[in-house]
């Protein structure tokens, strides 16, 4: 699946997005693995309480399935307006 | 029932009179227009770079526009909100709701900036004198939603 | 603080550049405005008369603007009344806000609005093919006023 | 003073204003004595739940006094915006 990264979350695992090939079955578990990788996918996800997730372009919870998603994003909370 | 996602600047008069080109039925229009402040607290402020996620953005916006047509008798509304960097003084978003009633006008308008504050894929940086840093959510943008879960009166 | 009242259109688009003129520092712009509608009720409105108090109306508006600048951290605000025969679909008024906050933007509209309906003034008259009749104040404006009697929050 | 009446109290009297004399000490003690003058009068006059009134441009009750009054302004509930 396509996963996607904004604004300081991108900036801190260094690019926009990548293809990862995944058996995680949550969000929760791809976000385990990804911590895993490297140190800057640790730091970016060191504190969730400040990340959101959207698959396939919308707003789900942490724990949400990944079921067949195309796309998965995270970013901070949005500061619009 | 319009939202644009775009660099340019954009007219609110010009905007207006496309809203109301050809109709007499409108009795009333709000809009809502938000700039970028040359200070936020005691930080200054010369650029605001506007990140968002294209797609899921006109999505969420369709999304929050359709919800306000579902709750209040509206004749037009349009979204428009900039990205990319942005002047101190320019112009960020705006926000017009047209009814025969104002207090509609009014409603749908605050519902609609209430949303897209928290619920659209937007985030603003700041670059100042002292660097850039991201703007942070805030706990009121958040608690300004609860008051559209109760009933409307 | 600008209080006008007019015969002439106005262009909301030129209205609030002149707000917003040399300054950086202005976050959120509300902007209210009333147009003829073409029908009330089962009515149709060719055109709609309105008369006012010359004198106590530029007094009266420019109290409610100073109320609402008591009220609210407001960095500009604007109130166009215009007066004569309008046609339908013609503007009749624009009230503009300018603060830092969004909150207090749209706030301190909606009071300047709620007084001016029943607070100004000013009277229509509507003409149609059923010739002409003026129109009774509406108990739902003069209850609007009740909630701003109350604390702010 | 000088008296003025506007939207359909205008038209009911059928002048926008004249110049009243009286000792009337009250805005209601006005309204009485106008009304006891002609029929037009009594027919603007006839509901005064729907008659505003200002005294030297300032919004008052029915029984206020006149005072010095030098502009005493008769109209319908306002509708403007």
């Amino acid at each position: 699946m396509q996963v996607l990264y904004f604004a300081w979350i991108r900036e801190r695992i260094g690019i926009p997005k990548e293809q990862v090939e995944t058996s995680a079955v949550t969000v929760a578990d791809l976000v385990d693995e990804l911590r895993g990788r490297e140190e800057r996918y640790a730091l970016a996800f060191s504190d969730m309480a400040s990340v959101r997730v959207a698959i396939d372009q919308e707003l789900v919870d942490l724990d949400a399935p990944l079921g067949d998603a195309r796309e998965v994003a995270f970013f901070p909370p949005m500061t619009g307006g | 029932m319009v939202v644009r996602v775009q660099t340019d600047d954009f007219d609110i008069g010009v905007e207006i009179s496309m809203m109301t080109a050809g109709r007499q039925d409108i009795g009333a229009i709000v809009t809502f227009s938000g700039l970028v402040r040359d200070m936020t607290g005691d930080q200054s402020v010369a650029v605001m770079e506007l990140e968002h996620y294209p797609g899921m953005t006109e999505k969420a916006l369709e999304k929050i526009e359709a919800d306000a047509n579902g709750r209040w008798p509206l004749q037009a509304t349009l979204i428009i909100h900039r990205v990319g960097p942005l002047n101190a003084g320019a112009n960020i978003v705006l926000v017009a709701t047209a009814s025969p009633h104002r207090q509609a006008a009014f409603e749908a308008a605050e519902f609609i900036m209430d949303f897209l504050k928290s619920r659209a894929p937007f985030w603003k940086k700041e670059s100042g004198v002292d660097g850039g840093n991201w703007v942070d959510a805030r706990d009121t943008d958040e608690e300004a939603l609860a008051r559209w879960t109760v009933s409307d009166d």
